[in-house]
């Protein structure tokens, strides 16, 4: 069974068609690095499968269920542009708060858990308010990960990460798909993608222009799939 | 029980979040006591024919204050996107909406009590002669006012148009409960129980509370996914 | 050394209040209004120390806009802390006057009503201190307040001469005042001493706010290291 | 000349930003008629007392009405940080702060023009017999109310409880401003010109716009930089 | 003349210390890379310097004059976290909004062409609450170089842009740092910050814990300055 399954999703905002006839499918403990130009239709797709606006045709399947299933949202985690924490929150509130939301059982352990894995153990009782960008985005990847969820879907996940915080971002991903999770992730940081990518689908202006495996020559020159498949 | 801790967590954030400072309860007191103030310039407190209508005078006061409680509401959730996580978590549609529905409830109501003595020295109001038929329409009134400012609050945080179709919709559909509780009031603080004819106010509020609520429920779930 | 003189100053201004009660309670019932009216020599030197502490922190917002030195800041908060206490008990023992005297807890004439919109507005300015965090943000945006807020407090003053007001018609002042002069000595006393306590707690304050102040930068320069 | 046009490109965009959504402009008129329908069912219009206090009541709801307006003027430079490129770009904080005044004046200034009709008929009153006077001071108070409030948004658009602490440190300035439109109202609509005492009124209502928007204007650069 | 000059620069948030001592000087003409990991103070140098904050001790001189002057805001571009455009105008208004700010006489024209320079014409009309990310970023690259500054202060401003747009910002920094222009720039994405860079400067904690010139070392490995000045 495919961990993901898009099939000729249309998404439209007015007349404008961001997502047009795309089909995809994700094996489990597979990694896609979905990448394409400014406006491409990324952020679109990703949100369509984490069920935040439905589809206009077409249909996604999240591990045989719909996006909207309890049981699927359970299993899956997200990070957006947003960061999806509260600024008048500590970190550690903020977490415990999506643990209780998730049912976990151990909520403050699990909570401090990922604090630490992110390097946020320091500041876990600052408000998030008083957080600079990359510490946010720090918080926004102990969140999605909290839960342990089978299917991550990203949105620009590395935005704003010190090196640092990259390399422990690479490690978790590293990890989840070693456990059979699986992950959906795009991003303009292509060289810290394709390292981990074993799937690379491109979007242009909503269309699906490659979709295929990483090789080691889009690793070695992350540009070429733009230049290989890109507009020109 | 799953749904009702589920209810309370989103509760206890909200309440938190908004009680992160306590000075919004000292906030909301003095604010309460500049609209009396205000008030006291159009009509003259000392008169009788301001008793007829004080107990309506109390629930527009607490119209205006509940309104800027309720705005917040799914707004809170606005700035980094924390609707997306909330809709996203394993919890329906409804256990988030009754959650937030009780925080604004107990929100509403902490500022409503503290604004009723105030109310009752500055316009020579003995409100606490019918006490619990007071508290009461209180309860019921400030119960719809509540229910209804929570769904629309939730209905129009995604579309661009939030606070256009709020006060659209809201404040008209808020009236029949308003109308209920102000007619409810002026009579309990002119010293009349709640009884003969009264009693059908008193059906239109309880009316009123459980047809919004239920709808709400229903309802919720579509408007939170487009 | 200007501790010591703060205490003196303290202890004296106890002392004429201490006295002035007894001298007080000797007077005579008065006619109309009983022994209720004796509440007058507290409630008017009251306002005055209000209205002294007030200015007080008008001029010293002015200064720190000025000058943007912390020192004006904190005499700003100091003087509308006191400003407001007195304020406080101001309004108190006009209730309590009120009580026996119209029969209701309140009335709604110009000057009770100003007088409690100048108490609203500044607890206003202690709860806008409370909710800014950034020192000169904070400074900067009582300053500006506490300038426009001032405005009232010749409004409070004048309301029982612009309108017609249930509150007792000026006294003091005025030509058409009618109290025996051993009477007003006892006011003027009082009033003296109520200044001077105010003028001892804003000092009270002031240094409070400044040892405050360099345990924080003591604090910070810890956080520094 | 280059102030004033400093002020209109302010003034431009933020009606226009406004117009295109109408959140604050709609939620201002939908409560303002709520209020006036609500409290036209607790007093009966017919009788000649709701005629002494309907004046008064019109400037409550004005002023209710104006504070949705005022609330959002400040705050709309928060969500992309766009208050930041104001305060970096070359025009002096007072061109800033009048843009945004003016905007705010028009707006609330077409939220009471669309409400006084609907009052004129919920309350039997004419009030275009003095078409003039009542503009007169319709236009005076408005501007206290905008100018107080455009100031106070300035100095609470950053700071916590922002939506409570505004109306709660914007109503006791206003009160005079408010005081003196709600008599002369009163008057007019009684039929009776602004003559003999009641010109003391418009004097103070005067002194208090032209007094508060020098001070504004003097501080808001204090304000906006810090 | 220095383009600016940062003097025993202090900046507390409550107790703690975000900047400590910070001195730097950049010459008219040189881009400095602000490099540094999360939390290390950056961004609040930066705003620090625009003028949005005051510091707590020390002066902030730019082209001489103080950062709150008007003449010395006319010279001055921003790019901050947020990317400060109305979301309710649409991309040629929120430019001419800007153009007619700075007081520029040809507003239309200039908004255009910054539109042209950005790849945003096709979308000119879009209300931005329609873009996607990248094409805000895009939008707020274009405002800050609208009226030509001669200092700019870019705060991570290779966030969101895809590779097209990221050449395009290289090249027009490039340009502006040949006609004499001065650039300060706080980035993650070291490898394109230091293709510009003639200085890197690293904040650690809110100290200077490296200044120097950017070295083709440096450029060859993005790294270096990490493994080597870092906390380790
Ligand atoms: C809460 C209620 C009251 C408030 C807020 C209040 C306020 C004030 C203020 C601000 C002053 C000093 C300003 C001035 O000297 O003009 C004052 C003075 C005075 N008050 Fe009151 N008052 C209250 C109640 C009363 C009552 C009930 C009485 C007596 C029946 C009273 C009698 C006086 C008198 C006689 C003065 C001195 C007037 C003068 O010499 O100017 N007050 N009050
Ligand atoms: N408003 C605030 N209140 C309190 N502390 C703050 C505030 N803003 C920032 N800080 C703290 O100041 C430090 C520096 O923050 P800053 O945003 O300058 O970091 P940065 O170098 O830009 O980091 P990043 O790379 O993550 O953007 C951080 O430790 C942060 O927690
Ligand atoms: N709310 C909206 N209304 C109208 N059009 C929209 C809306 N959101 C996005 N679009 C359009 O849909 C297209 C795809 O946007 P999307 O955000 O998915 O791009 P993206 O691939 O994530 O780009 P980026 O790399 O810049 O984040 C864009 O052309 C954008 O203008
Ligand atoms: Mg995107
Ligand atoms: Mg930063």
């Amino acid at each position: 069974m495919n961990a993901l399954a898009v099939e000729g999703v249309w998404k439209y905002y007015g007349d404008y068609p961001a997502l047009r006839d795309i089909n995809l499918t994700c094996e489990a403990g597979s990694c896609l690095a979905l990448i394409g130009r400014n406006g491409a239709g990324k952020t679109t797709l990703l949100r369509t499968i984490a069920g935040f606006s439905r589809p206009m045709k077409g249909a996604i399947k999240i591990l045989g269920g719909s996006p909207r299933e309890t049981a699927t949202r359970r299993n899956v985690g997200f990070i957006g542009h947003g960061i999806a924490v509260y600024d008048e929150l500590s970190a550690l509130e903020n977490l415990m708060l999506y643990a209780r939301l998730y049912g976990l059982t151990d909520a403050r352990t699990k909570a401090l858990q990922w604090l630490t894995e992110t390097g946020l153990e320091r500041v876990r009782d600052g408000l998030v308010r008083e957080f600079s960008r990359g510490m946010r985005q720090r918080l926004a990847v102990a969140r999605a990960f909290l839960h342990e969820p089978s299917l991550l879907l990203l949105d620009e996940p590395f935005t704003a990460l010190d090196d640092r915080a990259i390399a422990v971002l690479q490690r978790l991903l590293r990890e989840a798909l070693a456990q059979g999770r699986t992950v959906v992730m795009s991003t303009h940081q292509l060289r810290e993608a394709l390292e981990l990518a074993t799937h690379v689908t491109m979007l242009n202006r909503g269309q699906v222009a490659f979709d295929g495996p990483c090789t080691p020559e889009m690793v070695a020159d992350p540009g070429l799939v733009y230049a290989r498949y890109g507009e020109g | 029980m799953e749904f009702l801790r589920q209810v309370l967590v989103i509760l206890a954030k909200d309440v938190r979040a908004e009680l992160r400072t306590k000075e919004a309860v000292n906030a909301a007191l003095a604010f309460a006591v500049m609209i009396l103030v205000l008030f006291s310039f159009v009509f003259d407190p000392d008169e009788a024919t301001t008793k007829m209508f004080a107990g309506g005078l109390l629930w527009i006061v607490f119209a205006f204050a509940g309104t800027l409680v309720l705005n917040r509401s799914f707004a809170r959730e606005i700035p980094n996107d924390c609707l997306d996580a909330l809709v996203a978590a394993p919890i329906p549609g409804s256990a988030l909406f009754l959650g937030k529905a009780l925080a604004n409830y107990l929100l509403v109501a902490a500022v409503e009590l503290v604004a009723l003595p105030v109310f009752g020295i500055l316009y020579y109001v003995r409100w606490y002669e019918r006490f619990w038929q007071v508290m009461l329409v209180l309860a019921l009134g400030t119960w719809g006012v509540t229910v209804i400012g929570t769904m629309f609050s939730a209905l129009t945080v995604n579309i661009r148009l939030r606070e256009v179709m709020l006060p659209m919709i809201t404040y008209p559909m808020l009236t029949p409960a308003l109308m209920g509780a102000m007619q409810l009031t002026v009579d309990l603080m002119n010293g009349k129980s709640i009884a003969g004819d009264a009693t059908v106010w008193l059906k239109l509020l309880v009316g009123f509370d459980i047809l919004y609520t239920a709808a709400s429920i229903i309802l919720v779930d579509i408007v939170l996914v487009g | 050394m200007r501790e010591k003189l703060l205490y003196a100053l303290g202890v004296i201004a106890f002392a004429i209040l201490a006295r002035d009660i007894f001298i007080i309670a000797g007077f005579p019932p008065e006619v109309a209004q009983g022994n209720a009216f004796k509440i007058i020599f507290f409630h008017v030197p009251s306002w005055v120390a209000a209205g002294t502490a007030l200015t007080t922190a008008l001029l010293s917002s002015i200064l720190f806009l000025v000058t943007k030195n912390f020192k004006y800041d904190a005499t700003a908060v100091a003087a509308t802390e006191v400003g407001v206490a007195f304020l406080s008990v101001g309004l108190a023992t006009g209730i309590l006057w009120a009580r026996p005297i119209w029969g209701v807890w309140w009335v709604w004439d110009a000057r009770l009503t100003s007088a409690l919109i100048l108490w609203l507005m500044y607890a206003g300015y202690l709860m806008l201190r409370h909710a800014v965090e950034e020192p000169t943000q904070r400074a900067n945006f009582a300053a500006v307040f506490s300038i426009l807020a001032f405005i009232d407090v010749p409004i409070v003053y004048f309301s029982i001469r612009w309108w017609r007001t249930q509150h007792p018609a000026p006294v003091f002042f005025s030509s058409g005042g009618s109290f025996p002069p051993d009477w007003s000595a006892v006011m003027g006393w009082n009033i003296l001493a109520m200044v001077m306590l105010a003028c001892v707690l804003v000092s009270v304050r002031l240094q409070q706010e400044q040892a405050q102040r360099e345990i924080d930068s003591l604090r910070r320069l810890a956080h520094a290291l």
